[in-house]
């Protein structure tokens, strides 16, 4: 099984050596490809007119804020059933990459909704569903932060991830609910833009885009993460190693 | 390109994906460094990370 | 003379930035209560705007006094108070020090976080301006306030409920000026500065108090 | 606690406190730290800084190391040296050292730059015994001394106290161990009414 061959890390790195170039270069293509669409190509629309174009990273940020958070929870499962030894490594550096495009989607949207709905922010059930999903994220990295050993933070952060992804679509048919009972008449409810090609392209490029860069950054930070443990590992050795040369000769018992 | 009346909430929203992005790069490759000058420093001090036995535990 | 104290400002920096710190964790606390209160209240944009200074305030408040339970006692807890006890330093500066540093770590970043989720509660720029200069000027009260009841709290296992219990009364004209002069500001015939220096005041008396009682009761506390 | 308990210790010599368990040692050493006020009677210290408080004169090492995991073990050091206040006494010389030097010392020199947590309990204890060379202090008032110490350690701190009270120090110690130091007296303390020895320097 391939996933499994990858469980060392040192053939894992070299892994990732390999293929980050070539990821990184998709990447940048990509955003190249998107940002000429969703300028050049893609028509304004008739009642928003250029703000439209605020979608073209909006969207794509919204989708990658929940596909980082199955990927976590996918992890999660990793690290509590199949005990694979790189979940909570990918859980662990996939939360601020998470994050930082929940807060994009967050920030797009209320710059969008300003100049279309009249104020930054409402209360509108889909808004306030992924400020949920950002607090859950911070929250996840605040439980990393907190705890020293990363093994028990691993497993900690597993459980919660885990419980929040059960909890996510109660969260969002709740916050449906709560939101349908209160909607304010004054608050003006956008429409979703017919899907036509000249719309559609540039945003799926724009969100194949995104997905690369999820993956450069996860990439980029699993193996941050795993240097970061070599490093613990052998601090704690350089400690109880008296002196590290002539290791064996003053070999204490621990504690 | 003419981005009408509304052209400074665009480019606030994508300037600020921009400074998003490019702050998530930094963290990443600071990161980077900083573990690999541990890294460096342990090689130095000669703890070695292929002897199991050295260890207490 | 000063060098001292900068090593324990410092120290107490470093320790709430580090891992096992709770430096953020507060502003975390601050977001979810502002998020929070609109699921009760409904999310009328005009009702928000209309208590939210005092949403704001409330959930500073609490997330003051949840991070300080631990503002004594984690140095109680591996024999830290006793040598500074011993120091040789005036105990009344240590504390002053000590709130000062928790507050840097976390109160700052409640009075930064608040102008952004002034947006969530429909804030108009003057409201927003007006309720974190409120906070800046109050919440050094509120952590003053609060390290009496953690210096009293500081040997019981479980402190930090009754922490709350004890401080939330005394914390009540903080939060009094601190409402009025903010909300002062947004209702134009209402003059701003009175409760404002009152609130300066309060702060300044606080400044005085806060370390002095404790330091009383950390002395009574070492057994 | 303690009944007719009254004793007084000249420069260069130490007194090892002994009993049973609960008998109150570290009761005693924590009144002479200052830390539980005694009920009656009082405590100096003559010939050191008139003004201060003999406790705020004196080094307590105790049970626990006041050491923060979070911080670098220098980290920890460092912050004692600034932060406790110097008591130089007319009969005692002892500079105080770096905090570097200290760590050298006591053989944990290498440790110097990693976090305090990474520490075994051992190293931790030596790391707290570090405070008491970075800081100048003529009274060390230690309990259990070498408990959590391998044998190497214990040898290294009857040196260090030896050294102290050479300089002219004064040592108070509870302990349950043969200490092997240059000038001992003994306390014995016990329960019920023969509370405990009225004990008498020997030297003058």
């Amino acid at each position: 099984m391939a996933f499994w061959d990858y469980a060392n890390p040192t053939r894992f790195l070299r892994l990732v050596q390999v293929v980050l170039p070539w990821l990184t270069g998709l990447c940048v293509l990509a955003f190249a490809a998107g940002f000429y669409m969703s300028f050049f190509v893609a028509p304004e629309d008739y009642q928003q007119g250029q703000t439209v174009r605020i979608m073209y990273i909006h969207v794509p940020a919204a989708w990658l804020s929940m596909m980082c958070y199955s990927i976590m929870a996918v992890s999660s499962l990793g690290t509590l059933v199949w005990k694979h030894p790189l979940a909570d490594v990918s859980a662990k550096a996939a939360a601020p990459i998470g994050a930082a495009f929940t807060f994009m989607s967050l920030v797009t949207g209320s710059l969008w909704g300003k100049p279309m709905w009249g104020t930054y922010w409402v209360w509108d059930a889909r808004l306030t569903s992924v400020l949920v999903l950002l607090i859950m994220y911070l929250g996840l990295m605040t439980l990393w932060r907190t705890m020293d050993d990363p093994i028990k933070a691993g497993k900690a952060a597993a459980i919660l991830t885990l419980v929040g992804a059960l909890n996510l679509p109660i969260i969002k048919f709740s916050v449906d609910w709560w939101n349908t009972l209160h909607q304010p008449a004054s608050v003006m409810r956008m429409d979703g833009p017919t899907i036509h090609p000249d719309i559609l392209w540039p945003l799926l490029v724009m969100a194949i885009a995104f997905t690369l860069l999820f993956f450069v950054l996860h990439l980029m930070a699993m193996r941050n993460e795993i240097l970061r443990r070599r490093v613990r590992t052998l601090r704690l050795r350089a400690a109880t190693s008296a002196h590290p040369r002539s290791a064996t000769a003053t070999a204490q018992p621990a504690e | 390109m003419d981005l009408g009346p509304h052209s400074g909430f665009i480019i606030a929203s994508y300037g600020l994906c921009l400074v998003t992005v490019l702050g998530l790069i930094a963290w990443v490759r600071i990161d980077k460094a900083i573990q690999e000058k541990a890294l460096r420093e342990l090689a130095e001090q000669g703890v070695s990370r292929r002897r199991p036995d050295a260890g207490g535990r | 003379m000063t060098s001292w104290a900068l090593a324990l400002f410092l120290r107490d920096l470093r320790l709430s930035v580090r891992v096992g710190g709770s430096a953020l964790v507060g502003v975390l606390f601050f977001l979810a209560v502002v998020t929070v209160i609109p699921f009760g209240v409904g999310p009328d944009l005009n009702l928000l705007s209309r208590i939210g200074p005092a949403i704001l305030w409330i959930g500073a408040l609490l997330a003051t006094l949840l991070g300080l339970d631990r503002l004594f006692q984690a140095d109680r807890d591996d024999g830290t108070l006793d040598l500074m006890l011993m120091a040789g330093r005036p105990l009344e500066l240590v504390v002053l020090i000590k709130c000062l540093a928790h507050w840097v770590a976390t109160g700052l970043p409640l009075v930064v976080a608040a102008p952004l989720l002034a947006v969530f509660l429909n804030l108009e720029p003057l409201a927003m301006g007006a309720v974190t200069l409120t906070l800046l000027v109050g919440t050094p009260a509120l952590t003053l306030i609060g390290a009496i009841g953690a210096a009293l709290t500081v040997s019981l296992r479980r402190g930090g409920l009754l922490l709350a219990v004890l401080v939330v009364p005394l914390a009540i004209p903080v939060l009094i000026f601190g409402v009025s002069a903010a909300d002062a500001a947004i209702h134009d015939p209402v003059p701003f500065l009175t409760p404002f220096l009152i609130l300066c005041a309060l702060s300044l008396i606080a400044a005085v108090i806060g370390p002095v009682a404790s330091a009383a009761a950390l002395r009574f506390a070492s057994d | 606690m303690f009944e007719d308990l009254s004793f007084s210790l000249n420069g260069g010599s130490a007194l090892v406190v002994t009993g049973a368990n609960g008998i109150g040692k570290s009761s005693l050493l924590r009144t002479l730290a200052g830390l539980v006020p005694p009920s009656h009677g009082s405590i100096r210290l003559e010939g050191g800084a008139a003004d201060t408080p003999p406790e705020e004169q004196a080094h307590y090492f105790g049970h626990q190391d006041a050491v923060k995991p979070a911080l670098s073990v220098e980290e920890n050091l460092q912050f004692w040296q600034n932060f406790t206040a110097p008591a130089p006494a007319p009969g005692f010389s002892v500079r105080s050292v770096t905090p570097l030097e200290a760590l050298d010392t006591l053989g944990i020199g290498h440790t110097a730059q990693l976090p305090a947590a990474f520490l075994s309990a051992g190293q931790k204890r030596r790391l707290s015994l570090c405070r008491l060379l970075v800081t100048s202090r003529p009274v060390w008032l230690m309990d259990e001394p070498t408990s959590a110490l391998d044998r190497r350690s214990e040898t290294q701190l009857l040196e260090l106290m030896n050294a102290h009270l050479a300089a002219g120090g004064l040592i108070v110690t509870a302990t349950h161990s043969d200490l092997a130091l240059a000038d001992v007296l003994q306390l014995h303390l016990q329960a019920a009414d023969a509370a405990a020895l009225p004990v008498e320097d020997a030297l003058p």
